[in-house]
């Protein structure tokens, strides 16, 4: 269960922010990625979910085989926290509601609706589902935020589990969370016009060029 | 050389440039011939007297209005499998003038309608349809308006003119259908081209030809505007990055 | 030389004056258009060609 | 699929907005009508088709803008494109469920309402049989049209406009059967009409949507 990532460019509102990205995720392996607010670790967090076409390069792994968990949660306020997961791990086809209900110390919480959840134990929910996935990588958009130590902690044993059998994580933090991860730092990148030998997405391609 | 080549931005822009003024010379003889030609130049129908007269406008509108609708259908498809920037920009250009000349077919109906009817507006399947024609070239301009990318909106656009066709044709027959059960048969029309005397029938074409040239002219501008727009886009997201 | 129009000369008036004045409307409006970004674009041409001072400029880059 | 049409189901019932407010502005129309038009009962009688389907039609068009918008905000949308599901089915059973809680009960409330609109009594089998058939092609169409806007800031007035005139085929038809209903006709044709397109649109229009979709979360 590889994902292999070969010169990857990824574009946010129609303007490459990263070009030349390669990595591959082996599993039972962490990769952290790193770099300042607007870098484009977000967009290509979706892209490698699937979320948006690449610019250039390519995206390989297994079909059905990657979890995305962005930024929002994706919870619905009125329902319960049990409601909220059941509904995720129908979607999936598993039964893994009371297991990670259990992993991320929200058992007390089970009935109690998300409207009145803190943000950090919303954020707990969120991160819950990705147990109820089953799916062996995770792809993970800065998920501690809202967390307190003791979460952050609980999440790093829960991310270290999930390595442990046999998955892997793709995630961009700023936090340590004490996972034995490679790091990729993405520096700030400058596009490459395509005569520069860029991919030529950084600027609209076909009006950017030398024209009558 | 291939048919596409000219679906490269520059090559469009360089074959426009010297098309267009030809095409809109052409159009513009073609209109004050066939337009003068019509409204000095005939005699009045026995029937319907000098109201006549309207339909060197009313026709070529008419026909003008849904061949713009066509051809948007067309320049969509052709962005949506081939992505040929040209083909989707000339669809965001002719949508307004598509719009205008619904509006010029329209406004004659009606004032035909006036005198022949005796009202301004009867809900008769040809002008119904053409008022929803109109809702239609609304919405399209209105969705290329509301969505910011420009990528992302002529995606969308071309997906509902896709859908809009097909409900469109629905909606003309569904008004055919709807009207015979209120007056059968009573509706009027002008559409009798095969009896229409020669006399009234060449003026006719010339406005045809003017009106075709036209919509032609025009598209070629609003879509060199629309390419230049992008360009200076490209040029502006180029400076911010340095 | 104007033809008698009868008793549907409003109609038949209103329907040229109508048409002309739409008419005019889109081709005033296309050429206003063609015209404005024409030279915004002729701005940001001349700009790009004088190299890289053109991105201490930016702020000038405010066009419809 | 089944657990999506549920919890899309009782998301609509906790809001409360689902079932009451579509529910509520039909019955104003009904009783707004009377009271603009006139009581003269044989005029209500002939215009009554036609109102109780425009009702029917704009108190869809009411909650269609929550139909992804809601998901599309919390996040839960770029969720379920990722989900193993086929975004297709999704836009399907939402469609389903929109009409569930809109259409449905409409259909059911149609012929109190046509009470205050003095609808003729060879009608009411056909109001019933009408919508029925009829409004499932408003929720489908509808959500086409919430595919197209959603994300976008002005999305609901636009939907309006562009969903609007893709309902004309579907109204003209729905009230046609009522009205030939009503007046003791043979209403085969315009029903069989009012089916093709409801079929044809719950066939084809959720790959339409799906793709808008795609297209909008990218």
């Amino acid at each position: 269960m590889d994902l292999r990532v070969d010169q990857l460019a990824v574009a946010r509102g129609g303007v490459t922010v990263l070009e030349g990205v390669r990595f591959a995720l082996p599993a039972g392996r962490g990769l952290v990625l790193r770099g300042p607010n607007g870098i484009g670790k977000t967009t290509l967090l979706r892209t490698v979910a699937g979320l948006q076409p690449a610019v250039a390069g390519s995206v390989s792994v297994a079909p059905d085989a990657i979890a995305y968990a962005a930024h929002a949660d994706g919870l619905k306020a009125t329902l319960t926290v049990a409601e909220n997961l059941r509904f995720w791990a129908a979607v999936y086809g598993t039964a893994a509601v009371e297991d990670a209900l259990g992993r991320m110390n929200l058992a007390e919480l089970r009935d109690r609706q998300a409207a009145n959840l803190s943000a950090g134990q919303k954020r707990r929910l969120g991160l819950a589902r990705l147990l109820v996935t089953g799916r062996p990588i995770w792809v993970l958009d800065e998920p501690t935020v809202s967390l307190d130590t003791a979460s952050v902690q609980l999440f790093g044993d829960v991310v270290r589990g999930h390595l442990g059998a046999g998955g892997s994580v793709l995630i961009a933090t700023h936090i340590d969370l004490g996972l034995e991860a490679d790091v990729l730092e993405l520096g700030p990148f400058k596009a490459i016009g395509p005569r520069g030998g860029g991919a030529g997405g950084a600027f609209d391609a076909a009006f950017g060029g030398d024209f009558a | 050389m291939s048919f596409w080549e000219y679906a490269n931005p520059q090559k469009f822009m360089q074959l426009s440039r010297k098309v267009m003024p030809w095409v809109a010379g052409a159009s513009v003889l073609c209109l004050v011939g066939g337009l003068a030609w019509g409204f000095f130049g005939t005699p009045d129908d026995y029937k319907q007297g000098s109201t006549v007269k309207i339909i060197y406008l009313h026709v070529p509108a008419a026909m003008m209005a849904i061949n713009a609708w066509v051809m948007m259908l067309v320049t969509s498809l052709v962005w949506l499998i081939r992505r040929h920037h040209v083909s989707a920009l000339a669809a965001k250009a002719a949508a307004p003038v598509g719009l205008v000349f619904t509006l010029i077919a329209l406004a004659t109906g009606a004032l035909w309608g006036q005198p022949m009817w005796g009202t301004w507006w009867a809900w008769d399947p040809r002008l119904t349809s053409f008022l929803i024609l109109a809702l239609f070239y609304l919405g399209y301009i209105a969705l290329w308006q509301a969505v910011d990318d420009p990528d992302t909106a002529a995606d969308l656009t071309g997906v509902l003119c896709i859908v809009g066709s097909v409900f469109a044709l629905l909606s003309r027959y569904a008004v055919n259908f709807w009207n015979q059960g209120l007056h059968q048969g009573a509706s009027l029309s002008l559409d009798k081209e095969e009896n229409v005397a020669d006399v009234f029938w060449f003026p006719l074409l010339v406005c045809i030809a003017g009106f075709v040239l036209l919509f032609l002219a025009l598209v070629l501008l609003r879509t060199r505007t629309e390419i230049r727009a992008r360009r200076m886009g490209a040029l502006l997201a180029r400076e911010r990055m340095g | 030389m104007m033809p008698e129009l009868g008793k549907y000369a409003g109609a038949v008036l209103g329907s040229y004056a109508a048409s002309i004045a739409l008419i005019v409307v889109i081709v005033g409006w296309s050429l206003w258009r063609a015209a404005k970004v024409k030279r915004a674009l002729a701005e940001v041409e001349a700009r790009a060609a004088t190299g890289t001072g053109a991105s201490t400029t930016t702020g000038a880059g405010k066009h419809g | 699929m089944i657990a999506l049409l549920v919890r899309d189901m009782r998301l609509a019932m906790r809001a409360g907005g689902g079932f009451g407010l579509g529910l509520a502005f039909f019955l104003l129309v009904a009783v707004l009508v009377p009271l603009g038009v006139g009581p003269n009962s044989t005029v209500l009688a002939l215009i009554a088709p036609g109102i109780l389907w425009v009702g029917a039609l704009l108190a869809c068009l009411l909650s269609l803008d929550r139909v992804f918008a809601l998901d599309f905000e919390d996040g839960s949308l770029d969720l379920l494109v990722t989900a193993p599901i086929p975004l297709e089915g999704v836009v399907a059973i939402k469609a389903l469920a929109h009409w569930t809680v809109t259409g449905l009960p409409l259909t059911i409330v149609a012929p109190v309402l046509g009470v205050l609109l003095n609808l003729p009594v060879d009608g009411y089998v056909w109001l019933v049989v009408s919508l029925a058939l009829g409004t499932p092609a408003l929720s489908v169409i509808g959500a086409f049209g919430a595919a197209l806007t959603v994300g976008l800031k002005r999305g609901g007035l636009l939907l309006s406009l562009l969903v609007l005139p893709l309902y004309v085929p579907t109204l003209i038809f729905g009230a046609e059967v009522v009205k030939r209903g009503a007046e003791g006709m043979a209403t085969g044709t315009p029903l069989a009409l009012l089916a093709a397109i409801t079929a044809g649109a719950a066939a084809l229009l959720p790959f339409a949507s799906a793709a808008a979709i795609r297209i909008n979360l990218r």
